[in-house]
């Protein structure tokens, strides 16, 4: 057969009765019945709803408009795990197949099968809006089609690394551990945000944190800066050493790491001048002037909070402050390796420079009277907050060298000296327990260059309530943890603390649940 | 839609003959195996369907063949999205060809904008503009998709409840105005929908109203083309 | 051979004061030019540096700055280069000349422009509507011409209510959110 | 407002008559619609009037996300989609100065030349139907399906692959695909003995065809054609030659050309552009084990991702002729601009105008479908 073709060479005028020869040849028209589809052929929408979480990321993405959020009320519906009661509801009137919403899912919930034969007379035309669950469009199994696949997630699971002091560096002062995002890291941290709003449903004040991210990923941390005062007027400690519940409920945690939005809070806030914060802030400055006066009882997180609000809202605020400085269990419950106190004192400044007033040293009670507070404002509002602490109540915990957790915080938050022991039990397994033995492990390295602290947990290593990032960094620090013991009783030898009598613990709760180690 | 049972002219010519039924079963078969579809590609659906018509699909088998000219077809097959000025051209072909007459709606684009939503130049839902039998859904349907729409609707024709083509004429006035809407007042087609209702017996109140007024303020008759040699 | 006829056009190109000429990469180079010295330019080119085909004429509508962009992508087969000539012109007057006595099939493009932005070019053989023939609107492609506002206003949409949804109605779920209000609110509403 | 078909023009005093081609005649590619002024059967001028298949691709995709686009971009031309999706993500990916891994550009390549092949296939299809011949339509749209099946296989389309995605494409090939592909196009290549038997060996085609449509190289150049109808008029051009791009400079393939400009040349390039296809695509499945790693380079979040503001202007060899994309963005998540230079935009437009003066009424059909004119590409 040759390449090119002469025109001049004119073939046989019988040529085309080549048919012929076709007649002897098997037929290769298919069956009026339809094929099955490829493996990953992208019919019509399934959806795993065990899986789906409501995030509506795929509504998103479709570049059609063709999905709905249908809410489903027999569903779970628990921002706080981070699920809707929300799925998808396609319509074919509008979708393209182009599996855009596969590939995206945070979940992999969303898949396509290997249905495509739908046919509908006028009056059934309903039948284009589907709302789509692990069966197929009309209730058959045709398989699954085009899947999430590892080539195609277009989900960015991992986070930016995140720079930490070494422990051998740390662990002799209370500098701060983590260095806190680069601009660049930042930028590239927020791009992974698919814009769910998990986070605001799930946070216990609300912060308009897929607003915030979206704007650090536009590079404007100012305009980030103004969504977190929409609803927090802590960012600088929230930055720092929030719960982030948030992060638990992100969407994209739920197959990889979720955005690390506390660090992201912490680099906005820290990008921004405080100069400028506080013109930033000040935009929400009330427009008038309401009249009412409203005294505040405590300036710690609650006090202040309130009080700022209240101050947006157009009223004169009084802070009444017992301690010499604002920022309560804040300021005094947690290590300044976590948050320093320069952040705390910028939140603070913020909040005074929105009008509050802030009387320190007053003591209701002893400085003031609170008949004389209702007589001076309209409403008087308390926050006291929780300062006591709690006590194991096992024998011998009563001896002057046991020492309570808040307490303990506070005398080493201010400074107050209660002689460092060259030797420490912490009891418990939570956050609490990690910033004490840890405290302590920075206090003794300062005085005897060596740390000797037990961490006496509980719960099995598997589920330890503190942050596995706080275990970790522990570990490196040089505390020992032992996990599964309870405290049984104090030895007591000559008024000198000489041990701690353990048991093995089997389980932590009763059949009821309630609190009753065993 | 506007499928109103009361709309229905009661006036039935009364049938007498015993083997009626018989013939109009057997004529409604016969029509179920032959159709020809007009050969009008719309939109990109249309590429689908060469496969269809030809070997390895073989749509011929079940009597579906297209046909060039509007005047003897039976089915129109909107490919896909259709631009408003192809719609016109395609509200003309659909006025043509004989009743009677059906209308498959193929691609998500027929029935609500699809791809296309946003675009300013086609027309987002079909039965707006003139009434539709099947829709067949993909985008684009694949042949055996294709295929199995038009075994429905000639099962639909051979059970005799293909007839959406009198929801035409018996709602005139809601589509012209349809049309309207999208094409102007004064929009209107050479031919003459209302003469042809009166004609199948299927005038009813909704047949002439507002928007066939305004048609007939500016309607044009067709005057026959001088021939000169 | 060519290299060389490439090196003599950029030396050349750079010489003149009026353009800004750029060598993006071997085979791409961008110059901008004012839009009066655009005709003698590619006259230029095409005369005395084979640059005989126009592959395109594109128009960007930059509205902020009131102004229209046109660009004129010309490839010479000997040089196996492709030229962008870029130039601006005022959104007001919106008329330029046609390169049509330049490039004779430049006619579609321009004509093209002509009913997709409104510009008007002089000496285009026809700037007759072509495919939007039956559109009265203003030019589509213009920034300001909001398409999607334009469809709302002249269609309607399926209005499904499928068993299901009724279903759910009852037990109090239903339609949450709609695709439209998802797709550009991105949760700027309280 | 009625549609012009219907307008009752009175006819000049003279033995001259406008006929209208089109948007709904059988010898018309497409929805597209071609006027003609005929005397006798004599074509005295014709006028293109597109328009039918406009969507506003080009302000539909100003409002959509980066990656959105990437669903869109191949419904521009329907018989040949792959080219439309790799030159946009090529377009995304040179704004981005992105690196694309060596093993998704191979396979762009060969998904680039396989629709090639199936377009060719449609194309000999039409051109065989406006010559009153259906059995080529027949055959070819059976041997496209057997590459459509392929596609299907390999993303889970036939029409419409959105394979593509900037950065790379989106999976990789199923287990046993590249011996699959192989053995199809080995079919497909002892088919093509029969097609030279049925049509370019056959005389009815020949005479049919030749000195039909003539186009010499200078209206050519004018004219601005590109593609197989330009090497048609002896003028070996290609872009994946003189303007490579992917990974065709590393290919060897050779530019077939003809010297005649007329109908039958042009398909004759085509043609032997078919045994050109098949040596690329061997190559492809040679190369293609040996070239492991990544499939697609990491691409940021589609939610929120810019594209750093720039414009660029990037080509490729579609079936047609000379596929471009000029892409501005201005730093945004939506491109500002894109706009689709068609190949067809010149072939169906001013070409067929040009080359239907003075040509046979019953021709017109024939020469359209022999420039590959592709309505939807000029409409966009």
């Amino acid at each position: 057969m040759s390449k090119r073709i002469d025109w001049k060479a004119l073939g046989s005028i019988l040529s085309p009765l080549k048919n012929v020869q076709f007649l002897a040849r098997p037929a290769i028209t298919e069956s009026l019945e339809p094929r099955v589809a490829a493996p990953n052929y992208r019919g019509f929408h399934l959806n795993a709803w065990d899986e789906c979480i409501g995030c509506s990321t795929c509504q998103k993405v479709c570049d059609n408009a063709a999905i709905t959020m249908v809410k489903v009320p027999e569903l779970p519906n628990d921002p706080v795990k981070g699920v809707r009661n929300l799925r998808p509801a396609i319509d074919y009137g509008r979708c393209c197949w182009c599996a855009l919403c596969v590939d995206i899912c945070p979940t992999a919930s969303i898949s396509l099968s290997r249905e495509y034969v739908h046919t509908c007379f006028e009056e059934e035309i309903d039948s284009y809006f589907m709302l789509p669950r692990e069966q197929g469009m009309h209730g058959k199994d045709y398989g699954k089609g085009w899947a999430k696949s590892e080539d195609a997630d277009m989900v960015d699971l991992h986070r930016q690394p995140m720079e930490e002091v070494a422990p051998e560096d740390r662990v002799d002062n209370f500098e701060e551990i983590v260095a806190g995002f680069t601009r660049q890291q930042a930028i590239l941290e927020a791009s992974r945000c698919v814009q769910c709003g998990m986070c605001h449903d799930s946070c216990p004040t609300h912060m308009h944190a897929p607003e915030y991210i979206r704007a650090i990923w536009q590079d404007d941390v100012e305009e980030a800066v103004r969504q977190m005062y929409r609803s927090n007027p802590f960012s600088h400690v929230c930055g720092r050493v929030c719960t982030h519940r948030c992060e638990t409920a992100c969407s994209i945690g739920r197959r990889g790491e979720p955005i690390a939005i506390r660090w992201l809070k912490r680099y906005a806030m820290d990008a921004v001048p405080h100069e400028r914060i506080r013109e930033i802030v000040a935009e929400q400055k009330p427009q008038f002037i309401s009249g009412r006066s409203i005294g505040i009882i405590g300036a710690g997180p609650a006090g202040l909070t309130a009080a700022f609000d209240l101050a947006r809202q157009g009223h004169s605020v009084t802070v009444y402050e017992a301690l010499a400085e604002a920022g309560g269990m804040t300021r005094y419950g947690i290590p300044y390796y976590r948050l320093p106190p320069e952040a705390l004192d910028n939140d603070v400044d913020v909040i005074v420079s929105m009008g509050v007033e802030i009387r320190y040293n007053t003591r209701v009670g002893s400085d003031i009277t609170m008949e004389e507070l209702q007589r001076q404002h309209d409403a008087v509002l308390l926050a006291i907050g929780l300062q006591m602490g709690r006590s194991t109540r096992i024998p011998g915990s009563d001896h002057a060298r046991v020492f309570r957790a808040v307490d303990l915080l506070r005398m080493a938050g201010a400074g107050e000296d209660f002689e460092t022991p060259r030797q420490a039990i912490v009891i418990g397994g939570g956050n609490v327990a990690m910033d004490i033995a840890r405290t302590l492990a920075r206090l003794q390295k300062q005085h005897y260059h060596e740390v000797k602290i037990t961490v006496l947990a509980m719960e099995r290593e598997a589920d330890f309530l503190a942050d596995p990032v706080e275990i970790r960094e522990a570990r490196e620090e040089g505390i020992h943890i032992i996990d599964a013991r309870g405290p049984r009783e104090v030895m007591v030898e000559n008024d000198e603390l000489t041990g701690l009598k353990t048991w093995r613990v089997k389980a932590i709760f009763d059949e009821q649940g309630r609190f009753a180690p065993t | 839609m506007m499928k109103n049972l009361e709309n229905i002219p009661v006036e039935q010519r009364r049938r007498t003959n015993p083997l009626a039924h018989v013939f109009d079963e057997f004529m409604a078969f016969c029509q179920s195996r032959s159709l020809f579809m007009l050969h009008y590609c719309t939109g990109c659906g249309a590429v689908e369907l060469p496969p269809v018509m030809t070997s390895r699909f073989d749509g011929e088998r079940l009597g579906i063949s297209p046909m060039v000219s509007p005047r003897q077809a039976d089915v129109l097959l909107v490919t896909g999205y259709v631009s408003v000025k192809t719609l016109k051209r395609v509200i003309l072909t659909y006025e043509q060809m004989p009743a009677p007459k059906y209308v498959v709606g193929i691609c998500s684009c027929t029935v609500n904008g699809g791809m296309y939503w946003q675009s300013y130049a086609t027309a987002k839902k079909l039965s707006d503009y003139m009434p539709v039998d099947i829709y067949i859904a993909g985008c684009m349907p694949r042949p055996e998709a294709v295929i199995s729409g038009m075994r429905d609707l000639m099962e639909k024709i051979r059970t005799g409840k293909a007839d959406s083509w009198k929801d035409y004429f018996r709602n005139y006035d809601h589509y012209l105005g349809q049309q309207q809407r999208l094409f102007g007042p004064k929009w209107q087609t050479p031919t003459d929908i209302i003469g042809e209702a009166e004609h199948y017996g299927l005038i009813t109140k909704n047949t002439r109203g507002e928007h066939t007024r305004l048609l007939e303020e500016h309607q044009k008759r067709l005057e026959p083309l001088e021939m000169r040699l | 051979m060519s290299k060389e006829l490439a090196r003599w056009m950029d030396d050349l190109l750079q010489e003149i004061d009026t353009l800004k000429f750029e060598r993006k990469n071997e085979r791409r180079v961008r110059v901008d030019v004012d839009s009066k010295s655009v005709h003698s330019l590619l006259e230029l080119l095409r005369g005395r540096a084979s640059f005989v085909h126009l592959s395109a004429i594109s128009c960007v509508d930059w509205i902020d700055e009131g102004q229209f962009e046109l660009v004129y992508h010309i490839w010479s087969y000997e040089m196996n280069t492709l030229v962008s000539v870029h130039t601006r012109i005022s959104r007001d007057s919106c008329s330029y000349i046609s390169v049509y006595d330049i490039f004779p099939n430049c006619a579609f493009y321009e004509r093209d422009i002509h009913e997709m932005y409104g510009m008007y070019f002089e000496g285009s053989p026809c700037m007759d509507k072509f495919i939007l023939t039956e559109w009265d609107g203003p030019p589509p492609m213009r920034k300001d011409f909001d398409s999607e506002a334009w469809v709302n206003e002249h269609f309607d949409w399926q209005d499904y209510h499928p068993d299901w949804l009724q279903e759910l109605e009852t037990q109090g779920g239903g339609i949450a959110i709609h695709p439209e209000e998802q797709r550009f609110s991105r949760r700027n509403k309280e | 407002m009625r549609p012009e078909n219907y307008e009752a023009k009175r006819q000049p005093p003279s033995n001259e008559f406008e006929l209208n081609f089109g948007p709904n005649h059988p010898g018309i590619e497409g929805n597209y619609a071609f006027r003609v002024k005929v005397s006798g059967d004599i074509v005295l001028e014709g006028k293109a009037d597109a328009g039918y298949l406009h969507r506003g691709f080009e302000k539909l995709m100003e409002n959509r996300l980066w990656i959105q686009n990437i669903a869109i971009t191949p419904r521009i031309c329907v018989p040949d989609p792959v080219p439309m999706e790799v030159i946009y993500c090529l377009s995304v990916e040179d704004l981005c100065g992105q690196e694309v891994p060596a093993r998704a550009q191979w396979l762009r390549v060969l998904q680039m030349e396989m629709s090639r092949f199936a377009a060719y296939l449609f194309y000999f299809g039409g051109l065989g139907s406006t010559n009153g011949m259906y059995t080529p339509h027949y055959w070819g749209m059976a041997d496209r399906d057997l590459i459509l099946d392929l596609f299907e296989e390999l993303c889970g389309g036939r029409v419409y692959h959105i394979y593509n995605i900037p950065g790379g494409v989106r999976r990789d090939i199923p287990d046993g695909w590249l011996e699959r592909v192989s053995s199809t196009f080995d079919y497909l290549e002892s088919r093509l003995k029969d097609y030279d038997d049925l049509v370019f060996r056959n005389q009815v085609f020949i005479r049919r065809t030749r000195g039909i449509g003539v186009l010499n190289q200078q209206e050519a150049l004018e004219l601005g054609v590109t593609g197989p109808n330009l090497r048609a008029c002896g003028l070996p051009f290609d872009v994946r030659r003189d303007d490579p791009y992917l990974v065709y400079d590393q290919l060897d393939f050779d530019l077939p050309t003809e010297d005649a400009g007329d109908n039958l040349a042009r398909a004759l390039v085509r043609r032997a552009d078919l045994f050109e296809i098949l040596r690329i695509i061997r190559q492809v499945i040679k190369a293609l084990p040996d070239i492991d790693g990544p499939i697609r380079a990491p691409i940021p979040n589609p939610l929120a991702w810019n594209v750093p503001a720039g414009e660029t202007y990037q080509r490729v060899e579609s079936s047609k002729g000379e596929l471009a994309w000029y892409v501005v963005s201005d730093g945004g998540d939506k491109p500002y601009r894109a706009h689709v230079r068609g190949p067809s935009q010149t072939h169906a437009v001013q070409v067929l105008e040009h080359l239907a003066k003075g040509a046979r009424l019953e021709d017109i059909a024939q020469i359209m479908f022999s420039l590959d004119a592709c309505p939807p590409e000029v409409d966009r």
